[in-house]
């Protein structure tokens, strides 16, 4: 049985060189196939931590009024803090305030030449659990916080909550019905790309069987070029994506510095890659599975 | 031992090739298919090696049934049979050495066996200088040389052979027929189909005679034999 | 002549139908193929539309000292505007600034309760020629600004200037250099599936030869199929763009309004889809010619 | 008008075909071509063809100097030959009708006239009934009465014939020489490769031997003609 499969890898490879020019197709095909499906993963696996860590961000602010004093202040986080759904509050004095504002505003914060501190409102920052995240539940914590005295004004993220609800939802669609058309447009491209490999051998396979070669005989070798031929195939898409990947970001980080620093841009983790490596040679092996079903016959 | 019971083929174009054919082979029997063109000589070939199915009837090859709808094992049938037919070509991307070295490769030969045995035929035809050679540099006539060789390099059991030595000089044709003889010899089953009339006047054995899809009389198969 | 091609034509259709399965499969490679290329350069459109846009922005602004009298404005003004490179400028009152700082902030708007424009300097924004938007012409500008009374600070995004010709650099380059690189990656895969495609016919190639064939009676025919494929291919890479871009134009547009709306994501125009079509043949038929002289020889 | 001066063939692997061959065989004669396998008989037809180029000598054939190192013209000279061999297959996919109009469509015949041609020359290898039947649903001599057909479906000028009844049976073996005979009747010029002692015997042709790679001497010749 070794000795078989030992032989049946040894075919594998003679047929490979001896077919060089639509196996090197087939490879570059099926290469280019997991390219287009490594970019779309690696955009949706972007963007979805990007989407985290907005998430993270949905909070509720509360505006207390300007002559409010430490004591009443500490009052308000307490009762703050005993609501439901708060994670963690955290005070945000008028100095805190107006260093946000310099922040915020970057090349023009000259305009707030001038501008005591003082005159801005001391406000308190809510951090919500995540299970509490939604429009229907920060609306009724906000109704809720509104009765406690000695607080002018509560303000949410209600466009950004909704925004980010309507992302996610369309991240998921995305990502299960692109996904799923990508994978059957990839498994028709290899499977035909492999099937014209196997044609370009058809007389071959018919000569085997009339000496009596056994199907698992004939088979076996496709197999492990399509095994092959897909793990080389997606090989080859990610070492081509990390480098376009490293080009983008080598050429933009420099000019882009401190404009997309807050967003950093991942690459596929190790095991990612090799789950990728895994998926070729998985789609390879179907991919010359179907197409030997339909040649083979 | 081969046996036909009630064979018959009808083509999906409605051509009849063979009707009714009933016919015992014992082991070791050497045995002429004859008839002109068309007369169904390849098509009862071609059943016998899994090739083709009946329309209906029985086929029985040393106990294997073949015609039985859930024969499965066509490959172990084809271990045992040397087919000489122009039916498969020779890979004209290989060598000689290398077709004739395919028929032993697929039954998972041991390779330095493959390199005796393929040594030995590619003698036997005539062809030993020529193993490094490809198919195309071959004549027409050492094609089909190289096709005998590769039908009997794994020393079968029973031999099909259609139309073997039609396109061979009269020396060749002789010494292919030596090859055949000795298998014979060794208690091979032969079954030859072909149309030349100088064979079948120079060897005495049985002949069956196909006309056009209906097994003819045995008087005429007599007269033949005369002729 | 004519009845030459129109029977080229007809064999070269019942090529298409006889072998639908290498043509479809040529036609789906094809299509993916310039289905990458057409999104690298969507992406490049937008993007040098966008740098377009943000050139544009490239602006100088001059805060003035906040006792300026309207008159000492007038003054100021009208010798900026004597300067060389200068555009345009315009004159922003403390309260343009303030309501300018209320939409930036946004939701957050509240912390500036009680402000009163007045605290707010005066400023006026220059529009630069675009021949001028150079770090060191705009360095230069600013020397000539400064020697003007009245004036507190002058301030102009250097960092934006930098970026920008960074970014406009590094475009150049992508287009040209990934532009190439992508083409001869298409041409080499659009040759190989022909190529494909036509050595399932080797044998009838080789029968026609030999009943006398002229090798222009068995290369047109092959010609056209690569003409048509590269069109039909290069129709389906354009269908799906778009509807890749309606469908995630759709999807975020509403969620994301006022957030990307002053960044609109164009599609091609109706010239771009002709010459990409017509690209398309072009390729198809370059790749039918490569493909032919290695198959016919 | 065929010409051949000093024409010597070697296959790159060493094997001489054809040593200083000169011929002259004028417009409508039939000659035969014989020799035993490999002695050059099809090197021979193919260069006549245009398929191999002769290693040293020339070759004229109604004029074309086809030897010229730039004689580009190869189409317009297969367009006057019929060539009848099993180099170049039938197109398996296709129906009988349909490869014997190949024939004719890629010299540019009109379709009336594809149709008329293509029916008469099915006629006359008795073909008539299947010229609807796929390739793959012919007989090996129903295949080789196919390719006979294709090759003279074009009235052409000169008929070059490798081993054309090789696997046909006696009345069809007849028949085909019937129709060769026709063909020269009406002026075709022949040449006809076989080792089939039978035709040489019953036609009384000049015989060209070949024997492995050297032109016999006349002296043998004559005894063939004799034997
Ligand atoms: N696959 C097929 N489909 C339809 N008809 C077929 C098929 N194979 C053979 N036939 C027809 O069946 C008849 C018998 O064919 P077969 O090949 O058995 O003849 P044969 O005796 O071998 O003739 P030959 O001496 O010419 O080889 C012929 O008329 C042939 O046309
Ligand atoms: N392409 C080739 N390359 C190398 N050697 C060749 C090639 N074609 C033919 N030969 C050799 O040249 C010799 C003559 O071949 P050719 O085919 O002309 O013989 P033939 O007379 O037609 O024989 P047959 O009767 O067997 O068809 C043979 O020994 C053959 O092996
Ligand atoms: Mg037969
Ligand atoms: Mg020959």
């Amino acid at each position: 049985m070794s000795q078989f499969f030992r032989y049946a890898l040894f075919r594998a490879f003679r047929n490979m060189r001896g077919n060089l020019f639509p196996n090197l197709t087939a490879i570059g095909i099926i290469s280019i196939s997991l390219l287009l499906a490594s970019i779309f993963s690696l955009i949706a696996l972007n963007f979805s931590y990007f989407l985290k860590r907005w998430e993270e961000k949905i909070g509720v602010i509360v505006y207390l009024k300007k002559e409010t004093s430490v004591n009443e202040v500490e009052e308000v986080l307490t009762r703050i803090r005993e609501l439901q759904g708060v994670e963690s509050v955290k005070y945000i004095s008028p100095f805190d305030a107006m260093a946000f504002l310099e922040d915020r505003l970057g090349e023009q914060r000259s305009i707030l030449d001038g501008i005591r501190p003082k005159i801005l409102p001391p406000s308190i920052e809510i951090d919500l659990r995540r299970e509490y995240r939604t429009s229907a539940q920060i609306k009724e914590l906000i109704s809720r916080i509104k009765t406690i005295p000695n607080i002018e004004e509560v303000q949410y993220g209600h466009e950004w909550v909704e925004t980010f609800s309507g992302l996610n939802h369309f991240m998921h669609l995305t990502q299960w019905v692109l996904g799923g058309l990508l994978l059957a447009a990839i498994i028709f491209i290899i499977s035909n790309t492999i099937q014209l490999t196997i044609s370009s051998r058809r007389e071959e396979i018919e000569v085997m069987k009339m000496m009596g070669a056994s199907p698992a005989f004939i088979q076996i070798p496709f197999y492990i070029e399509g095994l092959i031929q897909g793990l080389l195939g997606a090989g080859l898409a990610i070492s081509l994506l990390f480098l376009l990947y490293e080009i983008l970001l080598q050429s933009l980080t420099p000019l882009l510095k401190g404009w997309i620093s807050p967003i950093p841009i991942f690459f596929f983790s190790g095991e990612t890659i090799v789950a990728i490596l895994a998926g070729g040679m998985v789609l390879g092996l179907f991919g010359s599975f179907i197409a030997s079903m339909r040649v083979l016959r | 031992m081969i046996q036909m019971f009630h064979v018959s083929k009808t083509y999906p174009n409605k051509i009849v090739a063979l009707t009714n054919i009933n016919l015992e082979i014992p082991s070791g029997e050497f045995v002429f298919l004859s008839g002109p063109s068309g007369s169904g000589k390849s098509t009862l070939l071609r059943i016998l090696f899994g090739m083709e199915r009946p329309t209906s009837g029985e086929v029985i090859i040393h106990g294997m049934r073949i015609t039985h709808p859930r024969f499965k094992k066509i490959h172990h049938l084809r271990r045992i049979i040397g087919f000489i037919s122009q039916d498969f070509k020779l890979l004209r991307d290989r060598t000689v050495w290398e077709n004739v070295a395919l028929a032993l490769e697929v039954v998972g030969c041991p390779p330095q066996e493959i390199k005796k045995k393929v040594g030995e035929i590619l003698l036997r035809v005539g062809l030993q200088e020529r193993g490094r050679d490809s198919i195309l540099s071959l004549s027409a006539g050492e094609q089909q040389r190289v096709i005998i060789a590769r039908a009997l390099v794994n020393q079968p059991l029973l031999i099909l052979a259609d139309e073997p030595t039609g396109i061979l000089d009269t020396r060749m044709k002789e010494e292919m027929m030596g090859l055949l003889l000795d298998f014979h010899q060794n208690g091979t089953t032969i079954l030859l189909a072909t149309q030349d009339r100088e064979l079948l006047q120079k060897f005495p054995y049985r002949v069956i005679p196909l006309q056009g899809g209906r097994r003819m009389d045995i008087i005429e198969e007599e007269v033949q034999e005369e002729g």
